[in-house]
């Protein structure tokens, strides 16, 4: 049988895929944000196979709020970066660097 | 009684204060009235107890004024003790110190500051009999340190002067070695004694005879030897012995009649009635004698030797006068504490008299202080020229005369001594009686006899030589060509002087050196008595003359006498080629045993250098530079540095992220 | 006893208060704004005369005990008190503050309400250091004391004067904060602040000598002892007058104070294992310092050192009495140790201010520091230059000033606690002769240097006042030290008899 | 399942605050740019009134309502207090600021009071599934307010990076708080609490790590501190404000509610892992503040300074070590606002003073408000009389007070390396001269604001106990 | 292999290899349409968790309305595809490594060890007569979590109006005209005439 654990694992690569996602890419910001969708489905997953393993709905509840909340994270997300495409003519990570030190 | 000597003391301080303090108000007769009035009622005071001690056989007194402070048991006190002592130096001091004050009305007149001046040396009355009537230690360092003060003052007198100045710093700080090891004696006999009575001190001493002391490692010391020496050193500083007698020829940059005061008469003998005040002490200790003896002999001959090559007039007499602080302080040494306070007297007198003539001298010779030209004085200042006879004779112990009763008791005492050093000292203050009569004659025939003035021929050359301290230059000469004898102040203190120079020995050697004046003050441990082998041989001082006239130390002074009449009147020439001829030996006399040049090497300048390496390397360079500011140094770069981490780059700002997150899960779930 | 009126209250508010009151004047009226700060000066040290005339030196106890809660839950209290170590101190703070008051007036004109209002404040802020029972009262007030003094040489210093304040709150706030770790410890060891109860509390050794250690870099920096010390030069010469005089009379005593309120008493048997470390570095405080001080070029710099060196002198006699209770063959010695560590302080206190002040009188008139821009100043200024040379008697340990009891009495005590602790302490004698001497020399003495010291006036009344007074404490305290050393005997007593039993 | 309008009261507060959102969105709609004043006055006469109502709004104990997701209780209570006056201090300050520069919208006041709901609900959650949402609002909240000024590069920027960095870490906590749901079964703290010591520990502590991280983002603790600094530079000085202030009220009380209500038991776990991220904090957050030029970077280093002291009493994991840290929360949130509030009068007439040197000789310029500056300064390096010591010193000792004595040491060290940036400022203002001789302008309100904000600096530090007693009573 | 292990591995493994995808192309849309691909495959594997209305919902919200936004930008701004992902392959080693470093540690937790079949069994199955997974979720969304779901609401609130105040803009530069402006006009407003001295 398929147990809890192949689920978590599914999640964690999701996970890690994702992580090296963010770190990983230097040029697009557009992907960064498809990445935190990733991370956000690798959480979901867990608490999907959770709520299932459990037989307690609460987690099922919780991935519906978290749906909930990246999309209006998502709208925000891009329009942030609309307004600093907007500003600056690039998306580009590695140009995102007028603020350090 | 005790409001007497109340008086005694504050007298003199009134007149200090006044005459400092309302300098402007009083005006200059104002000053000098205040300060003569306030030391003559001092001297009449002390006059009067002397005659209470002598004719009415006076108690001593012992007793506090007030409690300076308790603590930790002990206390410290200002209080009096008053007895034969303590009386003779009173009279000593106070005398002399009037004669000086009114001299100083005619020697003073025209410089600036009399006021000031009056006040230092009123003040300076004060302090120093605070220092000699004091029963208890902590109180004779107060006037040790007072009299110091005042003549730090006084020799930089005149503060515009280079020279001056550097010497009362230098006259301080040497007295300030001194003082260091006089405090560290001081807090060895608080230590074993708990207490800083006289009284209480010297009751228990005998007590502690055998008491040791651990200074380096495992090595007991005498006690009482390191206490002794260790004051032995304040009285080194103030009295100034050799090594610390570089002071005080300095000191003649002050004026004369200070030079007199001070610097011969009263403060620098400090050290003698000091140690003679400690004899129930320096009793306890051969080791500490034959130190004290060493030094003082030492000190009275080869000072004496420089006195033959100075040509300044008050050197000469300034040297002459650590050689008989030498004398004294060997006297000290084989325990004839009385002789050596005899001399100490005698000596008051008739240095107080040479200086202040020599005082007269150069007001005559318009400040002009070079012996070479002055000669045929005695015609112009006839008064001068007999009172400075007669102190000189005084001096080199001419028969008769004071010096002769106190020098041969000296030298009789040191030659009875079994004390280790006393053949060394023997011969050393025989020598030097060849000497003293030596530059003192010497002295007196370039003065007043010969040709001369030769200051108002060439008074050009005058400036050019060594020792030429030309305090006021502002004189000019063609107005004034000859010398002239000083008014009656100047004169009249050097004929009262001149008085006891001459006569004063005669009277008190009976009771002062074999009789029973200083019974029950000195301690004189049979063992040591040479004071007392003298005595044996005492039958009068008719007496005391004819054996003194059959011993060595009468011909040696007279053969002094003549070698300075021989060479410097008689054949001029001659001193020039036996400098020539010894220019090894005037050369190290000269610069005065090159002690000034290698204390200024070693103490000046090498202590400058290590606080200047201190400060340099180690407070600017290891502790803030390289601790202090190079650890804000460090982290200020540290964080120049580490701020480039935060790159700006988002994806490192992730990658921090994950590594946390990898820290956190390594440390806490995997391990 | 309990005094009816809250004095050690009024004395420390009553300036604060005073202060802001002058701060809020503002600077349109400056006069004004002198008089409402010499007024609240004075009122504060009247305020405080009581504590002496009603002090009752037979008693160990705090006197004029005020307590209140103030963080209940924390059991911290608003806990004030004085003995016989402290009661001085205090008078010296009111008293030395009326003087930085009045020598302010009109050399100060950048915004002088805040320059009144900080010395005000900063008074009662030391007072409150003195009489606070209360650790963590103690440290507030402690560490408030920066403040003002940050701005003092900040504000009105000289060039290098932002360095210097940097340094010093650095250096201050580097020691205290550790000292504020040591507090929280004992606090959870007693389960208050009170400082009177870590006295008696039970500490092993491993936890007396972090303690210790802790309160020696709080207090070592205030005093401040080799090898901590380089920021009281720097500050010093910075600072205006006020800020030397006060920084040099009062702040540097906090760091003694400290040694006796908190470290002999609380880690007496720390005190024992690491008095050799305390020794050390005071004789080479007094050693070391001195020859340091004899190279200075600037007289500020000159007389902060000779501070360092005089301050050695007074951690030395606080530090040997374990030696000397440990020597068989010595009676005594302690007590005198510590009240003469105690008279130095308030000596010092007098020396230095009266030092710096004069300094201040010529700096004010020919914008240097530097002593080779002196010479023959007596000739200009004989009055000035008569202070002078008894002020640098006096910190050359003059008999008959006050410069003179507490080196005497310390060296007498160190002289049972070994031999060459004494020979040291007493090169100060010539080291310290020399340096003051010497600078005397060079400044007052001689030929006029320059136009400039030609022109110089005279001191005015003002500074004769403030020099006056000072000359006459130095002068009665060396004189007579007795009342001094009086009420502070039983309280150093108590102190001894505690610091002699072991903690262990 | 009966529902009972009662159990509606404790939920005022949000009721409130959502209404008085949406009161001020539709209203702004209905102004033209001109009347923009009456938003503000709105704004502000709400949450003035919300202060009121949370004043005498009946409360004692405990309440736990909603099925359990929130809860009311006193530490709630005084938080939102803290929430509503540090919210009404941002806006009095901010107005000029914004009116200056063509950014006064109701959108500002809109997304502040949802933010402020947001920590609201942050702050009364007592399940897993309200905080998140809280949190959610809070950080849309910021991360519009962070690019508000739409012509910004540099606020753009921040905002970019800040959204991408929050949603990063709130994915990390959603994985976390997924295997404390897996492990125990259960969204609410309560329940969460009770069956930690049933579950398996090994997966509780490794969803602790990343609930832990996703904490320690929020407050801005080292490593998870990246975005702090890009932020309050990027920012709007208004929003950095905003920002740098109320938030770490509510992030406190997130770390009380996620880790002692819902994961006490794991205390000594999340014990250790915040003494790493507090020293981590305190050292890299004062070696950072040291190098800066700007100010608000400065601040923003030395807020994650701040963070670790704050943690500091957290970790201690005792009642006194609580209301330590909630007193540190509170106090540091008025510190900053009124260092911020500062700051923001500097910057005028079209120039954004965020140099040090723009505070060059303040006190020539402003006497008053220089002062006003020095106290905060001096609060924030914990110099008493300053409430910012006592700040420092609960925390120091609740951190003493469990044997962890050596952190304190290393606390005290860095704060040392703390003072001397805090210090420089205060030199700046009084011992350097000016660049211009013009007084900050300033109305009577922000005059009044600061003054009191900086008064308070002081009373609370001569009266300590006041504000502590009431933290402590929160905690028994 | 069963047959729900065999759907499992399926769809997980493509599953993985489009999130690989959405990080390694170089197009964004590339991306955004193996993004959407994710999405249907992890929905297959709700389903398996028998989680269908939340599966349905993620297809739903996400491939209808989400990802559409996200083309929707990528779209609309003007993205210069040439230099994009330059560079990765440079940081491909490190960043592979810091991945496959928490790949594993996140494995060593959520493996069989803890999570195996002996610790969570299969879940007896449905009963018939349960509520569908729809109408619970709904029954529980209105009551248990009706806290949550405001709040929810009111996070969308801000969605719209943050979405809406960044982005909205009325430009001053656009030009239009107002008829009735025009027609009402004055020969006031247009002529004014001005007395001037004569030039001297």
């Amino acid at each position: 049988m398929i147990a809890l654990s192949d689920y978590l694992i599914v999640g964690a690569i999701l996970f890690s895929l994702s992580v090296a996602g963010i770190f990983l890419n230097r040029k697009n910001l557009l992907i960064l944000l498809m990445c935190v969708e990733l991370m956000l489905l690798a959480v979901n997953m867990n608490f999907i196979a959770f709520s299932h393993f459990r037989g307690d709905l609460a987690g099922q509840i919780f991935v519906f709020f978290i749906l909930t909340v990246a999309a209006a994270e998502a709208a925000i997300g891009l329009a942030i970066l609309v307004v600093l495409f907007r500003n600056r003519r690039t998306i580009d990570v590695e140009e995102l660097d007028t603020l350090k030190g | 009684m005790e409001t007497i000597y109340l008086a005694i003391v504050l007298a003199p301080l009134l007149g200090a204060i006044v005459a400092g303090l309302f300098r402007n108000q009083i005006g200059r007769a104002g000053a000098h009235w205040a300060a003569i009035l306030g030391v003559a009622a001092s001297c009449l005071l002390s006059l009067y107890v002397l005659k209470l001690f002598i004719y009415d056989g006076q108690q001593a007194f012992n007793g506090s004024v007030y409690t300076w402070m308790v603590s930790d048991g002990i206390r410290f006190e200002i209080g009096f003790l008053i007895d034969k002592l303590t009386v003779m130096m009173m009279s000593v001091v106070t005398f002399v110190s009037l004669m000086v004050h009114i001299y100083t009305i005619g020697y003073m007149a025209h410089e600036e500051g009399y006021q000031r001046f009056f006040s230092y040396i009123a003040l300076f009355t004060f302090s120093m009999l605070m220092l000699v009537m004091s029963n208890n230690f902590l109180q004779l360092f107060f006037g040790w340190e007072a009299v110091g003060l005042v003549s730090y003052l006084l020799i930089g007198f005149y503060f515009k002067k280079e020279s001056a100045i550097f010497a009362n710093m230098k006259a301080f700080l040497v007295n300030r070695v001194g003082d260091f090891g006089f405090i560290l004696g001081i807090a060895a006999i608080a230590m074993y004694f708990n207490s800083l009575d006289y009284a209480e001190v010297f009751g228990r001493a005998p007590q502690l005879k055998d008491a040791t002391i651990q200074i380096w490692g495992g090595t007991a010391w005498s006690l009482m030897t390191v206490v002794c020496i260790l004051l032995f050193v304040g009285a080194m500083g103030k009295s100034a012995q050799v090594p610390l007698h570089v002071w005080l020829p300095d000191s003649m940059e002050g004026p004369t009649p200070i030079s007199a005061l001070i610097h011969a008469a009263t403060m620098v003998t400090a050290g003698i009635f000091m140690v003679a005040r400690m004899s129930p002490l320096y009793e306890l200790s051969e080791t500490a004698l034959s130190f004290v003896l060493i030094i003082g002999a030492t000190t009275a001959f080869f000072t004496g030797l420089i006195g033959i090559v100075q040509n300044d007039i008050k050197r000469v007499v300034a040297y002459s006068t650590l050689s008989q602080l030498g004398y004294m302080i060997a006297a000290l040494g084989v325990s004839a504490y009385a002789a050596g306070l005899f001399h100490l007297m005698t000596h008051a007198f008739f240095k107080a008299l040479l200086f202040l003539a020599a005082g007269s001298v150069i007001m005559g010779m318009h400040h002009d202080q070079d012996i070479r030209n002055m000669g045929g004085v005695r015609k112009y200042m006839p008064i001068t020229w007999i009172t400075a006879l007669l102190g000189s004779l005084a001096l080199i112990g001419f028969p008769g005369f004071s010096g002769f009763f106190s020098k041969d008791a000296i030298i009789g005492a040191i030659h009875h001594s079994q004390l280790f050093g006393a053949g060394y000292a023997s011969v050393l203050v025989t020598a030097g009686v060849f000497v003293t009569a030596l530059y003192s004659f010497r002295m007196f025939f370039l003065v007043f006899h010969g040709e001369g003035p030769r200051h108002f021929e060439s008074h050009h050359d005058a400036h050019d030589e060594h020792g030429g301290a030309e305090a006021q230059e502002h004189h000019d000469v063609k107005d004034e060509p000859t010398p002239h004898e000083s008014p009656w102040v100047v004169t009249l203190p050097l004929i009262l002087l001149a008085i006891p120079s001459v006569v004063i020995g005669w009277m008190t050697i009976q009771p002062m050196l074999f009789g029973d004046w200083f019974a029950g003050v000195l301690t004189v441990l049979p063992e040591h008595d040479a004071l007392g082998e003298v005595g044996k041989r005492y039958h009068g001082q008719i007496g005391f003359i004819q054996h003194g006239m059959l011993e060595l130390p009468f011909w040696l002074a007279m053969g002094g006498l003549f070698v300075a009449w021989f060479i410097y009147m008689k054949k001029p020439a001659l001193a020039l080629e036996i400098r020539t001829r010894f220019d090894w030996l005037y050369h190290a006399l000269d610069m005065k045993y090159w002690f000034d040049e290698v204390y200024q090497f070693v103490f000046a300048k090498g202590s400058r250098a290590l606080g200047g390496m201190l400060s340099e390397a180690g407070d600017r360079f290891l502790i803030d530079g390289l601790i202090v500011n190079g650890s804000a140094k460090v982290v200020d770069t540290f964080a120049h540095r580490v701020r480039r981490l935060q790159t700006g780059y988002l994806y490192h700002y992730a990658i921090a992220m994950i590594l946390g997150l990898l820290l956190l899960l390594s440390i806490f779930v995997i391990a | 006893m309990s005094a009816d009126w809250p004095i050690l209250s009024l004395t420390i508010w009553l300036p604060i208060i005073g202060g802001m009151l002058v701060l809020a004047g503002g600077d349109k009226a400056p006069n004004i704004t002198r008089w409402l700060a010499v007024i609240v000066s004075v009122a504060t040290f009247l305020v405080s005369l009581p504590l002496w005339s009603g002090f009752d030196p037979a008693t160990a106890q705090m006197q004029f005990v005020e307590r209140a809660p103030w963080i209940a839950t924390f059991h911290i209290e608003y806990h004030l008190g004085v003995d016989g170590i402290s009661m001085p101190l205090i008078l010296l703070t009111t008293f030395i503050s009326i003087l930085v008051i009045i020598a302010g007036w009109e050399v100060i004109t950048y915004k002088p309400s805040q320059y009144m209002a900080a010395f005000l404040v900063m008074e009662g802020v030391m007072v409150g250091v003195f009489s606070a029972l209360d650790a963590m009262l103690f440290y507030v007030f402690w560490e408030a004391m920066l403040i003002p003094m940050f701005l003092i040489i900040g504000v009105w210093g000289g060039p290098n004067r932002v360095y210097a304040t940097i340094k010093f709150f650095l250096y201050t706030f580097l020691g205290s904060v550790f000292m504020l770790v040591a507090l929280i410890y004992m606090y959870f060891k007693s389960g208050n602040m009170e400082i009177l109860g870590f006295h008696g509390l039970k500490l092993d050794l491993t936890e007396q000598i972090l303690i210790f250690i802790a309160f020696l870099l709080a207090f070592a920096v205030k005093v401040p002892m080799w090898p901590v010390h380089t920021w009281l030069p720097d500050a010093h010469v910075e600072a205006p007058t006020g800020g030397s005089v006060i920084l040099a009379a009062i702040m540097l005593k906090i760091g003694g104070y400290g040694f006796l309120r908190f470290s002999l008493p609380i880690t007496p048997d720390a005190s024992n294992e690491l008095d050799w470390l305390i020794i050390a570095m005071s004789l080479i405080a007094v050693v070391y310092i001195g020859f340091v001080a004899l190279v200075q070029q600037d007289m500020k710099k000159l007389i902060a050192y000779s501070s360092i060196a005089h301050m050695g002198f007074v951690t030395l006699g606080f530090f040997i009495v374990f030696i000397i209770f440990a020597r068989t063959d010595v009676t005594g010695g302690a007590v005198l140790g510590i009240e003469g560590g105690m008279v130095q302080m308030i000596s010092h206190g007098f020396i230095s201010a009266a030092m710096f002040l004069c300094v201040g009188v010529l700096y004010d008139r020919m914008h240097s520091r530097m002593i080779k821009d002196y010479g023959g100043v007596v000739n200009s200024m004989p009055w000035f230059a008569a202070f002078m040379v008894f002020f640098a008697m006096s910190n050359a340990g003059l008999p008959g000033t006050s410069g003179f009891v507490g080196e005497f009495m310390v060296i007498l005590a160190s002289f049972r606690a070994d031999f060459w602790f004494a020979f040291l302490a007493a090169t100060t004698l010539i080291v310290g002769a020399a340096y003051t001497l010497w600078m005397v020399k060079r400044v007052v003495f001689g030929e006029v240097a320059n136009h400039h010291v030609a022109e110089l006036e005279d001191i005015n009344k003002r500074e004769a006042l403030v020099l006056g007074s000072l000359a006459i404490a130095v002068l009665v305290l060396g004189l007579w030290p007795a009342p001094l050393v009086e009420v502070m005997d039983v309280t150093v007593r108590n102190l001894l008899a505690h610091v002699a039993v072991s903690k262990l | 399942m009966n529902f009972d309008i009662t159990t509606l009261i404790p939920v005022l507060p949000e009721i409130y605050l959502l209404t008085l959102a949406s009161v001020v969105l539709l209203v702004d709609i209905m102004l033209r740019d001109d009347q923009r004043l009456l938003t503000y006055i709105l704004a502000q006469a709400g949450l003035a009134a919300g202060l009121v109502l949370l004043l005498v709004l009946p409360g004692e104990g405990k309440t736990v309502v909603f099925s359990g997701h929130y809860v009311r209780d006193a530490m709630g209570d005084v938080l939102k207090i803290a929430l509503f006056v540090t919210a009404f201090g941002a806006f009095l300050y901010s107005k000029d600021y914004l009116r200056a520069r063509k950014l006064f919208k109701g959108e500002f006041y809109v997304l502040g009071l949802l933010a402020l709901l947001g920590m609201s609900v942050m702050i009364s959650a007592n399940s897993f599934l309200s905080l998140y949402l809280g949190l959610e609002l809070l950080a849309l909240s910021l991360y519009a307010m962070v690019a508000f000024d739409r012509d910004s590069p540099a606020g753009s920027e921040a905002a970019m990076k800040y959204f991408i960095l929050g949603a990063v870490a709130s994915g990390m906590l959603l994985y976390g708080i997924s295997m404390i749901y897996g492990a125990t079964g259960s969204l609410i703290f309560g329940e969460v609490s009770k069956g930690v010591a049933q579950a398996d520990r090994l997966v509780l502590v490794f969803g602790l790590v990343f609930v832990v991280i996703g904490l320690a983002f929020k407050l801005g603790a080292v490593p998870f501190h990246m975005w702090v600094p890009d932020v309050y530079e990027g920012s709007p000085t208004a929003t950095t404000l905003f920002i740098g202030s109320i938030p770490k009220i509510a992030a406190f009380a997130m770390a009380m509610r996620l880790l002692v209500d819902g994961l006490g038991g794991l205390h000594e776990d999340w014990q250790g892992m915040l003494i790493i991220l507090a020293v981590l904090s305190m050292a890299v957050g004062n070696v950072f503040a040291l190098a800066q030029g700007n100010i608000k970077r400065m601040l923003a280093y030395s807020t994650i300074s701040h963070v670790g002291f704050l943690m500091l009493g957290v970790l201690s994991g005792t009642p006194s070590g609580y209301s330590s840290a909630m007193f540190y929360a509170i106090v540091y949130a008025i510190m900053a606002l009124g260092a911020f509030g500062i700051l923001i009068l500097l910057s005028r007439e079209g120039f954004e003073a965020d140099r040090l040197l723009d505070l060059k000789g303040l006190n020539q310029r402003s006497p008053w408000f220089a002062a006003m500056m020095m106290l905060f300064m001096f609060s924030m390096a914990g110099v008493p009389p300053t409430v910012g010591f006592f700040a420092k010193l609960f925390v120091l000792q609740a951190v003493v007070g469990v044997n962890l004595t050596w952190l304190a040491l290393v606390a005290v060290f860095f704060s040392i390396i703390g003072a001397f940036y805090y210090l420089r400022i205060v030199k700046l203002m009084y011992f350097d001269k000016p660049d211009s001789d013009v007084a900050l302008e300033a109305g009577w309100d922000t005059k009044l604001g600061l003054s009191v904000n900086g008064l308070a600096m002081l009373y609370f530090g001569m009266f300590p106990a006041s504000l502590l007693s009431v933290c402590q009573v929160t905690f028994g | 292999m069963s047959y729900e292990k065999f759907i499992f591995y399926i769809f997980a493994a493509l599953l993985v290899y489009s999130a690989s995808m959405v990080i390694v192309r170089r197009n964004p849309v590339h991306s955004a349409l193996f993004l959407v691909f994710a999405f249907f495959n992890s929905a297959v594997l709700w389903m398996l968790l028998e989680a269908e209305f939340l599966a349905i919902t993620l297809v739903l919200v996400y491939v209808g309305a989400v990802m559409v936004l996200f083309l929707f930008v990528i779209m609309m701004l003007d993205i210069e595809l040439a230099a994009i992902k330059a560079g990765f392959v440079r940081y491909m080693g490190v960043g592979a490594l810091i991945a496959l470093a928490m790949l594993v540690e996140l494995a060593m937790v959520v493996g069989p060890a803890h999570f195996g079949l002996d610790k969570y069994a299969k879940p007896a199955a449905t009963p018939a007569n349960a509520l569908p997974n729809t109408e619970a979720i709904g029954e529980q969304l209105y009551t248990v979590y009706l806290y949550p779901f405001e709040i929810a609401a009111v996070i969308l609130l801000v969605g719209i109006v943050a979405a809406i105040g960044l982005t909205l803009r009325r430009r001053p530069e656009k030009k239009t005209q107002n008829i009735t402006e025009q027609v009402r006009v004055k020969r006031a407003d247009r002529v004014r005439l001005v007395k001037m001295d004569a030039e001297r």
